[in-house]
Protein backbone atom coordinates (compact mmCIF):
# COMPACT_ATOMS: atom_id res chain seq x y z
CA UNK A 1 0.00 0.00 0.00
CA UNK A 2 1.10 3.25 -0.44
CA UNK A 3 -1.20 6.64 -0.04
CA UNK A 4 -1.68 9.99 -0.69
CA UNK A 5 -2.83 12.96 0.71
CA UNK A 6 -3.94 16.26 -0.77
CA UNK A 7 -6.34 18.76 0.83
CA UNK A 8 -9.13 20.12 -1.35
CA UNK A 9 -10.38 23.12 0.23
CA UNK A 10 -11.05 22.15 3.52
CA UNK A 11 -10.79 18.53 3.09
CA UNK A 12 -8.25 16.39 3.48
CA UNK A 13 -8.51 13.78 0.73
CA UNK A 14 -6.96 10.30 0.77
CA UNK A 15 -5.91 7.59 -1.91
CA UNK A 16 -5.48 4.19 -0.87
CA UNK A 17 -3.58 2.76 -3.33
CA UNK A 18 -3.05 -1.28 -3.11
CA UNK A 19 -4.05 -3.16 -0.01
CA UNK A 20 -5.27 -1.52 3.12
CA UNK A 21 -4.56 -4.68 5.26
CA UNK A 22 -3.30 -5.90 8.47
CA UNK A 23 0.22 -5.46 7.65
CA UNK A 24 0.25 -1.96 6.61
CA UNK A 25 -2.93 -0.26 8.74
CA UNK A 26 -1.43 1.49 11.28
CA UNK A 27 0.48 3.64 8.39
CA UNK A 28 -2.96 5.06 7.16
CA UNK A 29 -4.30 5.67 10.88
CA UNK A 30 -1.09 7.43 11.96
CA UNK A 31 -1.25 9.85 8.73
CA UNK A 32 -4.95 10.51 9.63
CA UNK A 33 -4.95 11.10 13.32
CA UNK A 34 -1.91 13.01 12.57
CA UNK A 35 -3.82 15.26 9.93
CA UNK A 36 -6.56 15.50 13.03
CA UNK A 37 -4.25 16.84 15.71
CA UNK A 38 -3.00 19.33 13.11
CA UNK A 39 -6.66 20.73 13.13
CA UNK A 40 -8.27 19.18 9.93
CA UNK A 41 -11.96 17.76 10.44
CA UNK A 42 -13.19 16.80 6.81
CA UNK A 43 -11.85 13.27 5.54
CA UNK A 44 -12.15 11.54 2.26
CA UNK A 45 -10.71 8.62 2.23
CA UNK A 46 -10.87 7.49 -1.67
CA UNK A 47 -10.65 3.79 -3.06
CA UNK A 48 -10.67 4.11 -6.57
CA UNK A 49 -7.47 2.45 -6.83
CA UNK A 50 -7.71 0.07 -3.76
CA UNK A 51 -7.56 -3.47 -4.09
CA UNK A 52 -9.04 -5.32 -1.32
CA UNK A 53 -9.51 -4.49 2.53
CA UNK A 54 -9.59 -6.84 5.28
CA UNK A 55 -11.27 -6.64 8.51
CA UNK A 56 -8.20 -4.98 10.14
CA UNK A 57 -8.54 -2.19 7.21
CA UNK A 58 -12.04 -2.19 7.92
CA UNK A 59 -11.47 -1.36 11.76
CA UNK A 60 -9.33 1.37 11.22
CA UNK A 61 -11.80 3.16 9.33
CA UNK A 62 -14.57 2.58 12.18
CA UNK A 63 -11.71 3.90 14.57
CA UNK A 64 -10.74 6.60 12.46
CA UNK A 65 -14.55 7.74 11.76
CA UNK A 66 -15.15 7.47 16.02
CA UNK A 67 -11.93 9.51 16.64
CA UNK A 68 -12.90 12.10 13.66
CA UNK A 69 -16.35 12.33 14.91
CA UNK A 70 -15.40 12.80 18.37
CA UNK A 71 -13.47 15.97 17.07
CA UNK A 72 -16.58 17.69 15.51
CA UNK A 73 -15.58 16.09 12.30
CA UNK A 74 -16.49 13.40 9.16
CA UNK A 75 -15.11 10.73 7.53
CA UNK A 76 -16.57 9.96 4.59
CA UNK A 77 -15.77 7.50 1.73
CA UNK A 78 -16.20 7.22 -2.13
CA UNK A 79 -15.70 5.21 -4.69
CA UNK A 80 -15.91 1.45 -3.93
CA UNK A 81 -15.68 -0.69 -6.22
CA UNK A 82 -17.89 -4.27 -6.45
CA UNK A 83 -15.93 -6.24 -4.13
CA UNK A 84 -15.35 -3.67 -1.56
CA UNK A 85 -18.73 -2.58 -1.68
CA UNK A 86 -19.64 -6.09 -0.52
CA UNK A 87 -17.28 -5.87 1.95
CA UNK A 88 -19.30 -2.78 3.83
CA UNK A 89 -22.52 -4.72 2.87
CA UNK A 90 -21.28 -8.15 4.72
CA UNK A 91 -20.83 -6.08 7.62
CA UNK A 92 -23.20 -3.98 7.47
CA UNK A 93 -20.44 -1.01 7.61
CA UNK A 94 -22.62 0.14 5.07
CA UNK A 95 -25.07 1.70 7.63
CA UNK A 96 -21.75 3.29 9.48
CA UNK A 97 -20.41 5.19 6.75
CA UNK A 98 -21.10 8.05 4.41
CA UNK A 99 -20.25 6.37 1.05
CA UNK A 100 -20.23 8.46 -2.08
CA UNK A 101 -20.03 7.15 -5.76
CA UNK A 102 -17.36 9.33 -6.46
CA UNK A 103 -14.73 11.68 -5.56
CA UNK A 104 -16.82 15.17 -6.97
CA UNK A 105 -20.31 13.71 -5.26
CA UNK A 106 -18.32 13.72 -1.70
CA UNK A 107 -16.82 17.04 -1.91
CA UNK A 108 -19.49 18.74 -2.92
CA UNK A 109 -22.14 18.08 -0.07
CA UNK A 110 -19.21 18.23 2.33
CA UNK B 1 -8.02 -32.75 -12.16
CA UNK B 2 -4.80 -33.98 -9.70
CA UNK B 3 -4.82 -31.04 -7.45
CA UNK B 4 -1.41 -29.40 -7.06
CA UNK B 5 -0.34 -29.10 -3.88
CA UNK B 6 1.85 -25.94 -1.89
CA UNK B 7 3.13 -25.84 1.26
CA UNK B 8 4.33 -22.44 2.29
CA UNK B 9 5.89 -22.15 6.26
CA UNK B 10 6.22 -18.26 6.81
CA UNK B 11 7.61 -16.38 9.66
CA UNK B 12 5.55 -14.31 11.88
CA UNK B 13 5.54 -11.11 10.33
CA UNK B 14 2.41 -9.06 9.01
CA UNK B 15 4.35 -7.74 6.24
CA UNK B 16 4.76 -11.39 4.59
CA UNK B 17 0.85 -11.79 4.51
CA UNK B 18 0.23 -9.76 1.14
CA UNK B 19 3.08 -11.57 -1.02
CA UNK B 20 1.97 -14.69 0.55
CA UNK B 21 -1.26 -14.41 -0.67
CA UNK B 22 -0.50 -12.95 -3.67
CA UNK B 23 2.02 -16.29 -4.29
CA UNK B 24 -1.18 -18.74 -4.29
CA UNK B 25 -3.59 -16.63 -5.73
CA UNK B 26 -1.26 -16.86 -9.31
CA UNK B 27 -1.46 -20.57 -8.11
CA UNK B 28 -4.61 -20.49 -8.24
CA UNK B 29 -4.98 -18.20 -11.78
CA UNK B 30 -2.71 -20.54 -13.44
CA UNK B 31 -4.80 -23.60 -12.44
CA UNK B 32 -7.62 -21.70 -13.89
CA UNK B 33 -9.93 -20.77 -11.06
CA UNK B 34 -12.26 -18.07 -11.53
CA UNK B 35 -10.54 -14.85 -11.49
CA UNK B 36 -13.85 -12.99 -9.55
CA UNK B 37 -13.75 -15.15 -6.65
CA UNK B 38 -9.84 -14.68 -6.27
CA UNK B 39 -10.11 -11.39 -6.11
CA UNK B 40 -11.99 -10.44 -2.53
CA UNK B 41 -13.01 -13.90 -1.21
CA UNK B 42 -10.24 -15.72 -1.95
CA UNK B 43 -7.92 -13.26 -1.15
CA UNK B 44 -9.49 -12.00 2.02
CA UNK B 45 -10.40 -15.25 3.70
CA UNK B 46 -6.76 -16.57 3.52
CA UNK B 47 -5.33 -12.82 4.84
CA UNK B 48 -7.78 -12.93 8.01
CA UNK B 49 -6.74 -16.34 8.98
CA UNK B 50 -2.85 -15.34 8.50
CA UNK B 51 -3.59 -12.92 10.60
CA UNK B 52 -5.12 -14.28 13.06
CA UNK B 53 -2.59 -17.38 13.71
CA UNK B 54 0.52 -14.65 13.84
CA UNK B 55 -1.73 -12.46 16.21
CA UNK B 56 -3.65 -15.01 18.29
CA UNK B 57 -2.42 -18.22 17.60
CA UNK B 58 1.46 -17.05 18.06
CA UNK B 59 0.85 -14.13 19.86
CA UNK B 60 3.50 -12.15 17.55
CA UNK B 61 5.87 -14.44 18.68
CA UNK B 62 9.19 -14.12 16.48
CA UNK B 63 9.95 -17.87 16.82
CA UNK B 64 6.75 -19.47 15.61
CA UNK B 65 5.67 -19.99 12.08
CA UNK B 66 2.49 -20.44 10.01
CA UNK B 67 1.94 -23.50 8.07
CA UNK B 68 -0.38 -22.95 4.76
CA UNK B 69 -1.27 -25.96 2.91
CA UNK B 70 -2.86 -25.31 -0.17
CA UNK B 71 -4.68 -27.29 -2.81
CA UNK B 72 -5.63 -26.36 -5.98
CA UNK B 73 -7.46 -27.14 -9.60
CA UNK B 74 -9.46 -24.90 -11.33
CA UNK B 75 -12.82 -26.12 -9.51
CA UNK B 76 -12.07 -25.65 -6.42
CA UNK B 77 -9.05 -24.19 -3.53
CA UNK B 78 -8.37 -25.98 -0.09
CA UNK B 79 -6.42 -23.62 1.82
CA UNK B 80 -5.43 -24.69 5.85
CA UNK B 81 -3.35 -22.74 7.59
CA UNK B 82 -1.90 -23.78 11.00
CA UNK B 83 -0.13 -21.83 13.71
CA UNK B 84 1.68 -22.83 16.92
CA UNK B 85 -0.75 -21.58 19.55
CA UNK B 86 -3.38 -23.16 21.60
CA UNK B 87 -6.37 -22.62 19.59
CA UNK B 88 -9.99 -20.97 20.81
CA UNK B 89 -13.74 -21.79 20.75
CA UNK B 90 -15.03 -20.56 17.09
CA UNK B 91 -18.03 -21.31 18.14
CA UNK B 92 -19.32 -18.42 20.54
CA UNK B 93 -18.29 -15.21 18.80
CA UNK B 94 -20.07 -12.02 18.59
CA UNK B 95 -21.97 -11.16 15.06
CA UNK B 96 -20.78 -8.40 14.16
CA UNK B 97 -23.31 -7.10 12.39
CA UNK B 98 -25.83 -7.14 15.25
CA UNK B 99 -26.33 -3.23 15.88
CA UNK B 100 -24.93 -3.05 19.36
CA UNK B 101 -21.28 -4.78 18.35
CA UNK B 102 -21.46 -2.46 14.32
CA UNK B 103 -19.30 0.26 15.69
CA UNK B 104 -16.47 -2.24 17.15
CA UNK B 105 -13.24 -1.72 15.99
CA UNK B 106 -12.44 -5.68 15.84
CA UNK B 107 -14.19 -8.87 15.63
CA UNK B 108 -14.81 -9.14 11.54
CA UNK B 109 -12.28 -11.78 10.65
CA UNK B 110 -13.75 -15.24 11.30
CA UNK B 111 -16.94 -13.49 10.16
CA UNK B 112 -15.68 -12.52 6.71
CA UNK B 113 -13.88 -16.28 6.23
CA UNK B 114 -17.68 -17.75 6.87
CA UNK B 115 -19.35 -15.22 4.44
CA UNK B 116 -16.74 -15.23 1.81
CA UNK B 117 -15.64 -18.87 1.55
CA UNK B 118 -17.81 -21.92 0.95
CA UNK B 119 -16.53 -24.51 3.39
CA UNK B 120 -14.76 -23.86 6.77
CA UNK B 121 -13.65 -25.98 9.43
CA UNK B 122 -11.31 -26.06 12.77
CA UNK B 123 -9.66 -29.01 14.08
CA UNK B 124 -10.25 -29.97 17.01
CA UNK B 125 -7.72 -27.43 19.45
CA UNK B 126 -8.70 -24.62 17.08
CA UNK B 127 -5.32 -23.57 15.95
CA UNK B 128 -5.81 -24.85 12.37
CA UNK B 129 -8.51 -23.45 9.91
CA UNK B 130 -9.37 -25.61 6.98
CA UNK B 131 -11.09 -22.95 4.13
CA UNK B 132 -12.86 -24.41 0.71
CA UNK B 133 -13.58 -22.18 -2.13
CA UNK B 134 -15.57 -24.01 -5.14
CA UNK B 135 -15.64 -22.30 -8.26
CA UNK B 136 -18.99 -21.32 -9.79
CA UNK B 137 -20.96 -23.91 -11.61
CA UNK B 138 -19.75 -23.26 -15.60
CA UNK B 139 -22.72 -22.77 -17.90
CA UNK B 140 -24.00 -25.77 -19.42
CA UNK B 141 -22.50 -25.43 -22.83
CA UNK C 1 20.37 -9.51 13.27
CA UNK C 2 17.84 -12.94 13.52
CA UNK C 3 16.93 -14.05 10.15
CA UNK C 4 13.45 -14.73 9.42
CA UNK C 5 12.91 -18.24 7.79
CA UNK C 6 10.29 -19.63 5.15
CA UNK C 7 9.93 -22.85 3.52
CA UNK C 8 8.07 -23.53 0.32
CA UNK C 9 6.96 -26.58 -1.23
CA UNK C 10 6.41 -26.36 -4.71
CA UNK C 11 4.80 -28.65 -7.09
CA UNK C 12 6.82 -30.17 -10.28
CA UNK C 13 5.46 -27.14 -12.29
CA UNK C 14 7.53 -24.73 -13.96
CA UNK C 15 5.29 -22.01 -13.94
CA UNK C 16 5.54 -21.73 -10.34
CA UNK C 17 8.90 -20.64 -10.56
CA UNK C 18 8.65 -17.08 -11.37
CA UNK C 19 5.68 -16.44 -8.33
CA UNK C 20 8.02 -18.29 -5.97
CA UNK C 21 11.12 -16.18 -6.43
CA UNK C 22 8.88 -12.64 -6.84
CA UNK C 23 7.82 -13.66 -2.96
CA UNK C 24 11.43 -14.63 -1.94
CA UNK C 25 12.69 -11.95 -3.62
CA UNK C 26 9.75 -9.38 -1.77
CA UNK C 27 10.72 -10.71 1.51
CA UNK C 28 14.15 -9.91 1.44
CA UNK C 29 13.37 -6.59 -0.01
CA UNK C 30 11.44 -6.11 3.05
CA UNK C 31 14.47 -7.09 5.12
CA UNK C 32 16.81 -4.43 4.04
CA UNK C 33 18.86 -6.80 1.71
CA UNK C 34 20.16 -4.50 -1.42
CA UNK C 35 17.74 -3.84 -4.31
CA UNK C 36 20.31 -4.55 -6.97
CA UNK C 37 21.25 -7.76 -6.09
CA UNK C 38 18.00 -9.14 -5.89
CA UNK C 39 17.17 -8.05 -10.05
CA UNK C 40 19.61 -10.34 -10.83
CA UNK C 41 21.54 -12.36 -9.07
CA UNK C 42 19.06 -13.23 -6.70
CA UNK C 43 16.70 -13.86 -9.15
CA UNK C 44 18.83 -15.47 -11.54
CA UNK C 45 20.10 -17.50 -9.46
CA UNK C 46 17.14 -18.99 -7.49
CA UNK C 47 15.41 -19.17 -10.86
CA UNK C 48 18.20 -21.81 -11.95
CA UNK C 49 18.09 -24.28 -9.17
CA UNK C 50 14.37 -24.67 -9.20
CA UNK C 51 14.05 -25.20 -12.91
CA UNK C 52 17.35 -27.85 -12.56
CA UNK C 53 15.16 -29.26 -9.35
CA UNK C 54 12.07 -29.52 -10.99
CA UNK C 55 13.51 -30.76 -14.98
CA UNK C 56 16.48 -33.13 -13.83
CA UNK C 57 15.86 -33.82 -10.25
CA UNK C 58 11.95 -34.70 -10.29
CA UNK C 59 12.34 -35.44 -14.28
CA UNK C 60 9.15 -33.30 -14.41
CA UNK C 61 6.96 -36.06 -12.51
CA UNK C 62 4.05 -34.42 -10.95
CA UNK C 63 4.25 -36.46 -7.68
CA UNK C 64 6.97 -34.75 -6.87
CA UNK C 65 8.40 -31.40 -5.35
CA UNK C 66 10.59 -28.94 -4.84
CA UNK C 67 11.38 -27.43 -1.22
CA UNK C 68 12.82 -24.54 -0.73
CA UNK C 69 14.71 -23.23 2.38
CA UNK C 70 15.15 -19.71 2.58
CA UNK C 71 16.45 -16.95 5.45
CA UNK C 72 17.18 -13.30 5.13
CA UNK C 73 18.43 -10.85 7.06
CA UNK C 74 20.05 -7.32 5.41
CA UNK C 75 22.86 -8.31 4.99
CA UNK C 76 22.49 -12.15 3.98
CA UNK C 77 20.30 -14.55 2.37
CA UNK C 78 20.32 -18.16 2.31
CA UNK C 79 18.60 -20.57 0.44
CA UNK C 80 18.20 -24.12 -0.30
CA UNK C 81 16.40 -26.13 -2.98
CA UNK C 82 15.98 -29.72 -2.43
CA UNK C 83 14.89 -32.20 -5.08
CA UNK C 84 13.54 -35.66 -4.36
CA UNK C 85 16.13 -36.82 -7.60
CA UNK C 86 19.33 -38.90 -7.52
CA UNK C 87 21.10 -35.68 -7.82
CA UNK C 88 24.86 -35.49 -10.18
CA UNK C 89 28.11 -34.57 -9.58
CA UNK C 90 28.44 -30.76 -10.05
CA UNK C 91 32.44 -31.08 -10.45
CA UNK C 92 32.34 -32.17 -14.00
CA UNK C 93 30.29 -29.64 -16.38
CA UNK C 94 31.63 -28.15 -19.31
CA UNK C 95 32.57 -24.30 -19.17
CA UNK C 96 29.75 -22.75 -21.47
CA UNK C 97 31.76 -19.77 -21.97
CA UNK C 98 34.24 -21.57 -23.90
CA UNK C 99 34.34 -20.74 -27.65
CA UNK C 100 33.66 -24.37 -28.65
CA UNK C 101 31.08 -24.35 -25.94
CA UNK C 102 28.85 -20.66 -26.86
CA UNK C 103 27.07 -22.02 -29.27
CA UNK C 104 25.25 -24.70 -27.10
CA UNK C 105 21.70 -24.12 -26.73
CA UNK C 106 21.80 -25.72 -22.80
CA UNK C 107 24.84 -25.82 -20.19
CA UNK C 108 24.53 -22.42 -18.33
CA UNK C 109 22.51 -23.08 -15.28
CA UNK C 110 25.03 -23.94 -12.55
CA UNK C 111 27.28 -21.92 -14.23
CA UNK C 112 25.29 -18.50 -13.88
CA UNK C 113 24.10 -19.93 -10.19
CA UNK C 114 28.31 -20.09 -9.61
CA UNK C 115 28.86 -16.73 -10.92
CA UNK C 116 25.74 -14.99 -9.56
CA UNK C 117 25.87 -16.23 -5.95
CA UNK C 118 28.57 -15.61 -3.15
CA UNK C 119 28.61 -19.29 -1.93
CA UNK C 120 27.47 -22.31 -3.69
CA UNK C 121 27.20 -25.64 -2.00
CA UNK C 122 25.75 -29.11 -2.78
CA UNK C 123 24.71 -32.28 -0.70
CA UNK C 124 26.72 -35.10 -0.81
CA UNK C 125 23.78 -36.93 -2.65
CA UNK C 126 23.36 -34.02 -5.36
CA UNK C 127 19.78 -33.87 -5.07
CA UNK C 128 20.07 -29.96 -3.16
CA UNK C 129 21.84 -26.86 -3.49
CA UNK C 130 22.76 -23.98 -1.22
CA UNK C 131 22.85 -21.01 -2.27
CA UNK C 132 24.42 -17.83 0.08
CA UNK C 133 24.32 -14.19 -1.36
CA UNK C 134 26.17 -11.61 0.66
CA UNK C 135 25.34 -7.63 0.69
CA UNK C 136 27.24 -5.13 -0.51
CA UNK C 137 30.25 -3.96 2.46
CA UNK C 138 28.46 -0.89 3.76
CA UNK C 139 30.57 2.17 3.20
CA UNK C 140 31.80 3.46 6.99
CA UNK C 141 29.82 6.28 8.16
CA UNK D 1 5.87 -12.38 -19.87
CA UNK D 2 3.95 -11.37 -22.94
CA UNK D 3 5.50 -10.26 -26.13
CA UNK D 4 4.25 -7.85 -29.02
CA UNK D 5 5.44 -8.61 -32.43
CA UNK D 6 5.63 -5.69 -34.75
CA UNK D 7 6.43 -5.30 -38.45
CA UNK D 8 8.73 -2.58 -39.44
CA UNK D 9 9.79 -2.49 -42.94
CA UNK D 10 11.30 -5.84 -43.57
CA UNK D 11 12.39 -6.39 -39.83
CA UNK D 12 9.95 -8.57 -37.11
CA UNK D 13 10.37 -6.68 -33.97
CA UNK D 14 9.78 -8.34 -30.86
CA UNK D 15 9.25 -6.46 -27.49
CA UNK D 16 9.76 -9.34 -24.28
CA UNK D 17 8.04 -7.51 -21.60
CA UNK D 18 8.26 -8.90 -18.39
CA UNK D 19 10.92 -12.15 -17.69
CA UNK D 20 12.39 -14.51 -20.21
CA UNK D 21 12.29 -17.74 -18.30
CA UNK D 22 12.30 -21.95 -17.99
CA UNK D 23 8.47 -21.24 -16.84
CA UNK D 24 7.28 -19.23 -20.74
CA UNK D 25 10.40 -18.82 -23.40
CA UNK D 26 8.76 -21.96 -25.41
CA UNK D 27 5.56 -19.10 -25.98
CA UNK D 28 8.93 -17.04 -27.65
CA UNK D 29 10.95 -19.54 -29.48
CA UNK D 30 7.07 -20.76 -31.55
CA UNK D 31 5.78 -17.59 -32.42
CA UNK D 32 9.51 -16.59 -33.64
CA UNK D 33 9.27 -19.84 -35.53
CA UNK D 34 5.93 -19.20 -36.78
CA UNK D 35 7.79 -15.89 -38.36
CA UNK D 36 10.54 -17.65 -39.87
CA UNK D 37 8.20 -20.41 -41.49
CA UNK D 38 6.04 -17.24 -42.94
CA UNK D 39 9.01 -16.17 -44.66
CA UNK D 40 10.36 -13.52 -42.46
CA UNK D 41 13.92 -13.28 -42.00
CA UNK D 42 15.08 -10.30 -39.74
CA UNK D 43 14.41 -10.47 -36.22
CA UNK D 44 15.06 -7.46 -33.72
CA UNK D 45 13.96 -8.47 -30.14
CA UNK D 46 14.02 -5.51 -27.65
CA UNK D 47 14.21 -6.24 -24.35
CA UNK D 48 13.35 -2.82 -23.20
CA UNK D 49 10.73 -3.67 -21.16
CA UNK D 50 12.63 -6.77 -20.15
CA UNK D 51 13.19 -7.75 -15.85
CA UNK D 52 15.34 -10.91 -16.10
CA UNK D 53 16.08 -13.68 -17.87
CA UNK D 54 17.48 -17.08 -16.97
CA UNK D 55 19.54 -19.48 -19.02
CA UNK D 56 16.38 -21.30 -20.68
CA UNK D 57 16.34 -17.52 -21.74
CA UNK D 58 19.43 -17.45 -22.77
CA UNK D 59 19.03 -20.71 -24.48
CA UNK D 60 16.22 -20.04 -26.62
CA UNK D 61 17.96 -17.00 -28.07
CA UNK D 62 20.80 -19.08 -29.34
CA UNK D 63 18.76 -21.95 -30.74
CA UNK D 64 16.55 -19.31 -32.64
CA UNK D 65 19.46 -17.61 -34.03
CA UNK D 66 20.99 -20.66 -35.21
CA UNK D 67 17.70 -21.49 -37.09
CA UNK D 68 17.30 -17.82 -38.20
CA UNK D 69 20.69 -18.04 -39.92
CA UNK D 70 19.89 -21.61 -40.96
CA UNK D 71 17.36 -19.52 -43.44
CA UNK D 72 20.21 -16.79 -44.03
CA UNK D 73 18.59 -14.65 -41.97
CA UNK D 74 19.71 -12.24 -39.19
CA UNK D 75 18.86 -12.52 -34.61
CA UNK D 76 19.44 -8.95 -33.23
CA UNK D 77 19.12 -7.82 -29.63
CA UNK D 78 18.81 -4.19 -28.30
CA UNK D 79 18.15 -2.47 -25.39
CA UNK D 80 19.17 -4.38 -22.60
CA UNK D 81 20.11 -3.17 -19.43
CA UNK D 82 23.01 -3.37 -17.29
CA UNK D 83 22.43 -6.14 -15.83
CA UNK D 84 21.31 -8.08 -18.99
CA UNK D 85 24.30 -7.06 -20.53
CA UNK D 86 26.01 -8.18 -17.78
CA UNK D 87 24.10 -11.87 -18.28
CA UNK D 88 25.63 -11.47 -21.72
CA UNK D 89 29.28 -10.69 -20.65
CA UNK D 90 29.23 -13.43 -18.13
CA UNK D 91 28.18 -15.78 -20.40
CA UNK D 92 30.28 -14.39 -23.44
CA UNK D 93 27.08 -14.70 -25.46
CA UNK D 94 27.82 -10.90 -26.49
CA UNK D 95 30.29 -12.64 -28.91
CA UNK D 96 27.65 -14.48 -30.42
CA UNK D 97 24.88 -11.98 -31.00
CA UNK D 98 24.60 -8.68 -32.88
CA UNK D 99 23.97 -5.96 -29.51
CA UNK D 100 22.64 -3.22 -30.60
CA UNK D 101 22.03 0.20 -27.80
CA UNK D 102 18.85 1.11 -29.20
CA UNK D 103 15.77 -0.60 -31.53
CA UNK D 104 16.72 2.61 -34.00
CA UNK D 105 20.21 1.65 -34.41
CA UNK D 106 19.32 -2.01 -34.92
CA UNK D 107 16.91 -1.10 -37.51
CA UNK D 108 18.79 1.32 -39.37
CA UNK D 109 21.89 -0.70 -40.05
CA UNK D 110 19.79 -4.13 -40.42
N1 LIG E 1 -5.68 -18.75 15.32
C1 LIG E 1 -6.24 -18.29 16.46
N2 LIG E 1 -5.74 -18.65 17.67
C2 LIG E 1 -6.28 -18.20 18.81
N3 LIG E 1 -7.34 -17.36 18.86
C3 LIG E 1 -7.90 -16.96 17.71
C4 LIG E 1 -7.38 -17.40 16.44
N4 LIG E 1 -8.14 -16.84 15.47
C5 LIG E 1 -9.07 -16.09 16.10
N5 LIG E 1 -8.92 -16.15 17.44
C6 LIG E 1 -9.78 -15.50 18.45
O1 LIG E 1 -11.01 -15.16 17.87
C7 LIG E 1 -11.28 -13.78 18.03
C8 LIG E 1 -12.05 -13.25 16.86
O2 LIG E 1 -11.22 -13.18 15.71
P1 LIG E 1 -11.68 -12.35 14.45
O3 LIG E 1 -13.09 -12.72 14.10
O4 LIG E 1 -10.66 -12.55 13.38
O5 LIG E 1 -11.73 -10.84 14.92
P2 LIG E 1 -10.54 -9.93 15.47
O6 LIG E 1 -9.26 -10.44 14.85
O7 LIG E 1 -10.86 -8.57 14.97
O8 LIG E 1 -10.57 -10.04 16.96
C9 LIG E 1 -9.93 -13.13 18.22
O9 LIG E 1 -10.02 -11.94 18.94
C10 LIG E 1 -9.17 -14.21 18.99
O10 LIG E 1 -9.47 -14.13 20.35
N1 LIG F 1 18.99 -30.98 -9.41
C1 LIG F 1 19.60 -31.73 -10.35
N2 LIG F 1 19.45 -33.08 -10.35
C2 LIG F 1 20.04 -33.84 -11.29
N3 LIG F 1 20.83 -33.34 -12.26
C3 LIG F 1 21.04 -32.01 -12.31
C4 LIG F 1 20.45 -31.14 -11.37
N4 LIG F 1 20.85 -29.88 -11.65
C5 LIG F 1 21.64 -29.98 -12.73
N5 LIG F 1 21.77 -31.25 -13.15
C6 LIG F 1 22.57 -31.76 -14.28
O1 LIG F 1 23.54 -30.79 -14.59
C7 LIG F 1 23.46 -30.43 -15.96
C8 LIG F 1 23.85 -28.97 -16.15
O2 LIG F 1 22.84 -28.14 -15.64
P1 LIG F 1 22.84 -26.61 -16.03
O3 LIG F 1 24.19 -26.07 -15.83
O4 LIG F 1 21.73 -25.98 -15.27
O5 LIG F 1 22.55 -26.56 -17.58
P2 LIG F 1 21.27 -27.07 -18.39
O6 LIG F 1 20.11 -27.03 -17.47
O7 LIG F 1 21.15 -26.12 -19.51
O8 LIG F 1 21.61 -28.47 -18.84
C9 LIG F 1 22.05 -30.75 -16.36
O9 LIG F 1 21.95 -31.00 -17.75
C10 LIG F 1 21.76 -31.98 -15.53
O10 LIG F 1 22.26 -33.13 -16.16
Amino acid sequence: MSFDVKKQDDVTVIDVEGQLIVGNRQELKQKVLEELEGGARKFLIDFADTGYIDSSGLGVLVSLSKKIREQGGELRLANLNDDLRTLFELTKLDTLFHIANSRDEALTSF
Amino acid sequence: MKPVDFVLELPNDLRAIEQAVEFLASRAREAGFDEGLLRLNFRVGVTEALANAMLYGNRGDENKNVRVDASVTADRICVRVRDEGRGFDPEHLDDPTLPAHRARVGGRGIFLINKLMDQVEFNEAGNAITMVLNAPPREAP
